[in-house]
């Protein structure tokens, strides 16, 4: 009974299209309702592990067999995702009017959650390819639909990787399903497993390229940053919080149900890991690295919280890579409590956008007094974010430095550290701007969103301080996949995990942290108040200041930090990709100068040229 | 001579050398060769069935104005080829005529071209006078040679192209003599139509596109046949307005 | 000697005649040459076609009162049939052609085609 | 018959070649016409009066039209 998980957000996606043309709000409630019902029903099927379903499908001859199957991983991953689209579609139901193509993005939104779902539950390679261009495509439409200019190349950048690496898995697929005679996953794990060995390397890096691509790591990650900063803002919760996920999801299958771990594992190793994992972990550092000084020096909020989001699939990465039971369950825990704060974090940048319209942060500011509880959900989220405790995010980064400090991998900690130090700074930097510093005289009549936008970020707050406190619910799904993949579990309890060098009890430092909140409360109550004044209520030398903007910068808010990273941002990625676009271009037309130089008798004559050579050769022949 | 053309020269020569290898070289046993000159032999070939009138491969003997009700009536067997066993290749084809007319419409784009007649003012008394007398007897003979196109050498691509040549000699030598545009299209698609409608009845009455749906009549007679004579009267229509719209195109460009 | 002659002098001219007409393509510069050489290719390779279909002392695949029943020895029509169309097809190809060449002719003035600029770079 | 078809093909020959070396455009064209006229006779010989009529018709006759129409918008028509 795997397939409705598919059908019916499909079948309700053309629904929602057909309503939505009648009443705006008719599409955002059907993708409401169809998330409910299929996190209802996920919840529903927890446990039952060997459920699976597979179907035939006669095509022009071919027998085509499609394997679904439950596994612990697939049922996080999609509990995750109905999870948080109907979260999203909450939120969006009083912005559709915002659309100009609300319909479609209702349409497309649903077929992008049942394309997940197709590529959760896929267990051979044909189904998930399928699903996974489904998913591509959905989601690039719904990138394009963006209102800015730049939407429509930022989607066309990301479909052109995903394109390409998606070439490069469905290569490998075939030449594996020559070998075999099957699609499906145990007959290549089992085929590869006996191949050689770097040939086998070879088909697995080949085939987890899409997810390298989708996951956004170092050198891939150059799609992310327009595609966030351009969807549309009810989708940029989704496409951060979710859709790179997926491509977490998908590396996780390479390495561990494909058995690239295993193939990996008698190679050269450094300090007991396998070169190739930690280059993998490298590369996770990199990202780190790299996203941080980015998004520091962003002025548009929406791209800032798109380099966040690049730096923290990073410590997944490296968690991943590195694969001790730590490392593994750090991701695992990370990836959902990154699902969760950023979600949040976009979420109330939409809230700030919806109200303003606008997405720079330069722009607006003060907000704090208009729209108080967007204020609270950004400042819990980035909290998170930043790894302080009690909340969630503390606890996957905690965990993560543990599996890196017990291993001693030392540059890896290194990065992780820089980037959360970091990392505080960048989300500062819209709390300042956006939420703090002086009200903009056209934003004075602006108010809190309404109800239905409020209800998902106070669920999302309640969350993020949920999982501070209660990691252990967390665990207990990690534990049974790290099970199912063959990763030792750690120990843990409700509110308390095992690490290397020590446990962590979250429920003491949460009585530690309410106890200063309290107090804290109690002198805020207590005391003597601060004395509001005026911003322009302020001597100055004689001279009148009559312009309130002077006195709240907010362009170029780190521009000393900015500095020091000048010569390096200045070679970014992007700019070598496409220099190396144009050498291309201009080596290709100089090939072409010598051969094509317009005179349209010489394309006769090397037509003729090639027919007397293949003549001639025949003839000898 | 300059070296480009040496080189043309050189490659031409090899080239042609090369193929005329195929004509001189002796087949070896089983391989299917060239014939040599006036030796094809035609029991062996798709023609014979074409002649005999039977794609059923039974040798009909078929008598001149003896033979009735066979398979495709027509005398010529090239116009039974052209316009029944192969009518199909020909409506491609004639498409093909339509594009190329209607490529050079477009190229020429008369709208904003000056629309300069070609002929002078001054064309001779004589030539106007002598296409005069000309310009029926060209149409009647271009009629003839479509209408008696299943008798007879000839058929709708040659008395099209008459016809067309017809016009072509009018428009040169009369000034005031003039086509209007919609009268060609008019034509054109009439014929088209016709055809393609000729084709769809088979296909509805005999169950196959352009299937002969008439009884066939006595070899050798004007009424026989089929449909190849109306066929034939739809392409050389079609021929003709397109030849002359081609003409008329280049004349007014 | 006679038969040889004739062979040869119909495979051997229609084949000659297209690469006349290929050399004529190759290293002409003038436009409307190039599109008469093309022509002359077109007309070469339809004698070829014929000729390959001809059948000694056979007749014009006509039955009439001459020939009056399918008995009689018969050249092949197909390549004739086919032979036929491609005539027509032909000029109006070439007839596309020149209007091309006049549409150049109006932009660059000369029929030079080495000395067409807009596809040189 | 094969010394007149030799002939004929020697007409035509030198007719094609004629139609190449040519420096005059029109006279290009009536050599090209020529071939055509020699090649619809040549099909008459070969037992193909279909063919040799439809050559003589637009081969030798409308072809030969339309270059001269051509030649007359391009570059005869520039004396003017």
């Amino acid at each position: 009974m795997l397939t409705k998980y598919i059908f019916v957000p499909a079948a309700a996606a053309f629904a929602a299209y057909i309503l939505n043309k009648k009443n705006k709000k008719a599409g955002a409630t059907i993708t409401a309702l169809v998330s409910a019902y299929l996190l209802l029903s996920l919840a529903l099927i927890y446990g039952s592990w060997e459920l699976n379903q597979s179907f035939n499908l006669s095509l022009m001859g071919y027998q085509l067999e499609f394997l679904m199957a439950l596994t612990p991983l697939s049922w996080l991953f999609a509990v995750l995702t109905s999870a948080i689209s109907l979260l999203i579609a909450v939120f969006s139901i009083d912005s559709q009017a915002d659309f100009k193509f609300s319909s479609v993005f209702n349409l497309n939104f649903l077929l992008v959650i049942g394309s997940i779902m197709g590529v959760l539950f896929a267990r051979d390679f044909l189904t998930l390819f399928i699903f996974w261009e489904l998913m591509t495509w959905t989601s690039f439409y719904l990138i394009s639909s963006g209102k800015k200019k730049m939407a429509g190349r930022a989607a066309y950048r990301y479909l052109i990787l995903s394109a390409a690496a998606a070439y490069s898995f469905l290569m490998a697929v075939i030449f594996i399903f020559q070998q075999t005679g099957s699609f499906a996953f145990e007959p290549a794990a089992e085929f590869l497993l006996n191949n050689s060995a770097p040939q086998s390397i070879l088909l697995l890096l080949a085939i987890s390229l899409p997810f390298w691509v989708k996951a956004g790591i170092f050198p891939l990650h150059v799609w992310v940053k327009d595609a966030h900063g351009n969807a549309p803002k009810e989708f940029s919760p989704f496409l951060s919080g979710m859709l790179l996920k997926v491509g977490f999801y998908g590396l996780i299958v390479v390495f561990h149900q494909l058995s690239f771990f295993k193939i990996i594992e008698n190679t050269i190793a450094y300090r007991g890991l396998p070169l190739l994992s930690y280059l993998f972990a490298l590369l996770g550092a990199v990202t780190i690295i790299t996203g941080t000084i980015l998004a520091i020096r962003q002025e548009d909020m929406k791209k800032l919280i798109a380099y966040s989001s690049i730096s923290q699939m990073g410590y997944i990465i490296i968690g991943i890579a590195i694969a001790t039971p730590l490392g593994f369950s750090g991701s695992m825990l990370h990836l959902m409590n990154h699902l969760i704060f950023k979600s949040t974090i976009f979420l109330a940048l939409a809230a700030v956008i919806y109200r303003t319209g606008t997405t720079k942060m330069y722009e607006v500011g003060g907000l704090i007094f208009r729209m108080p509880l967007t204020f609270a959900a950004y400042l819990t989220a980035i909290i998170a974010l930043a790894g302080i405790p009690p909340t969630n995010g503390f606890i996957s980064k905690w965990v993560i430095y543990q599996a890196l400090i017990e291993k001693g991998y030392l540059f890896l900690a290194l990065a992780a550290f820089f980037g959360s130090i970091a990392s505080f700074m960048y989300v500062f930097k819209p709390l300042s701007t956006v939420f703090l510093g002086q009200l903009k005289p056209q934003h004075q009549e602006i108010k809190e969103v309404p109800l239905l936008m409020k209800i998902p970020m106070l669920i999302l707050i309640g969350v993020i301080v949920l999982f501070g406190v209660f990691p252990g619910i967390q665990m207990n799904i990690i534990s049974q996949i790290s099970g199912d993949l063959g990763i030792e579990t750690v120990n843990y309890s409700l509110y308390s995990i095992q690490g290397a060098f020590g446990a962590w009890n979250s429920l003491y430092i949460f009585n530690v942290f309410a106890a200063g909140f309290v107090i804290a409360l109690l002198v805020f109550g207590l005391a003597k108040k601060s004395k509001l004044v005026g911003l322009l209520d302020t001597y100055s030398s004689g001279e009148y200041v009559t312009d309130a903007e002077s006195y709240h910068y907010a362009y170029q808010y780190y521009r000393p930090f900015d500095r020091l990273f000048d010569n390096l941002a200045a070679k970014s990625l992007t700019g070598f990709y496409e220099t190396l676009t144009a050498n291309l271009l201009k080596s290709g037309e100089s090939f072409r100068r010598i051969f094509a130089a317009g005179r349209v008798q010489n394309y006769a004559l090397y037509s003729v040229l090639l027919f007397v050579i293949l003549a001639a050769v025949g003839w000898i022949i | 001579m300059k070296f480009r053309n040496l080189i043309a020269l050189v490659i031409t020569a090899a080239f042609a050398l090369i193929i005329l290898q195929a004509f001189t070289i002796t087949p070896a046993a089983g391989e299917i060769t060239l014939n040599e000159f006036g030796k094809a032999d035609i029991n062996n070939r798709t023609a014979q069935l074409y002649l005999n009138k039977s794609v059923n491969t039974d040798n009909k003997k078929v008598i001149y104005q003896e033979s009735k009700n066979l398979e495709s009536g027509s005398a010529n067997i090239v116009t039974s080829v052209v316009a029944n066993y192969r009518s199909f290749d020909t409506l491609g084809e004639i498409t093909v005529l339509f594009l190329a007319a209607a490529g050079i419409g477009v190229v020429l784009n008369l709208e904003n071209s000056k629309k300069k007649k070609f002929a002078a003012d001054d064309s001779s008394l004589i030539l106007n006078t002598g296409i005069k007398l000309l310009f029926p007897l060209l149409l009647l003979a271009g009629t003839y040679i479509f209408v008696y196109g299943h008798l007879s050498p000839g058929g709708g691509f040659q008395g099209g192209a008459v016809i067309a040549t017809a016009f072509l000699l009018k428009m040169l030598s009369d000034n005031k003599f003039e086509i209007k545009e919609i009268s060609i299209t008019l034509v054109e698609s009439t014929a088209g139509i016709s055809f393609v409608g000729l084709g769809l009845y088979g296909l509805v009455t005999r169950g196959s596109f352009l299937e002969n749906f008439m009884a066939t009549g006595t070899v050798g007679q004007l009424f026989s046949a089929g449909i190849i004579p109306l066929i034939y009267i739809a392409i050389a229509f079609k021929v003709g307005a397109e030849l002359t719209n081609i003409v008329k195109n280049l004349i007014e460009a | 000697m006679l038969n040889f002659l004739e062979e040869w002098s119909f495979f051997g001219g229609s084949i000659l005649l297209i690469f006349i007409g290929l050399y004529g393509v190759l290293s002409r510069k003038n436009m409307i040459k190039i599109l008469i050489s093309l022509g002359l290719m077109d007309t070469g390779v339809n004698l070829l076609l014929v000729a390959l279909g001809y059948v000694e002392a056979a007749n014009a695949p006509i039955i009439n009162s001459v020939n009056p029943s399918n008995a009689a020895a018969f050249v092949d029509p197909i390549p004739q049939a086919l032979v036929l169309t491609s005539i027509v097809i032909g000029t109006a190809v070439l007839a596309l052609g020149l209007a091309l060449v006049m549409k150049i002719y109006d932009k660059y003035s000369t029929l030079n085609i080495s000395e067409i600029r807009g596809l040189k770079w | 018959m094969p010394l007149i078809s030799s002939f004929l093909i020697l007409i035509m020959l030198a007719a094609a070649a004629a139609a190449l070396a040519f420096d005059d455009l029109l006279s290009s064209i009536i050599a090209a016409g020529l071939v055509s006229l020699t090649a619809a006779v040549l099909f008459y010989f070969l037992k193909a009066p279909d063919v040799a009529m439809t050559e003589a018709a637009i081969g030798a006759g409308l072809t030969t039209a339309i270059f001269v129409l051509a030649l007359f918008k391009t570059e005869r028509g520039k004396s003017e």
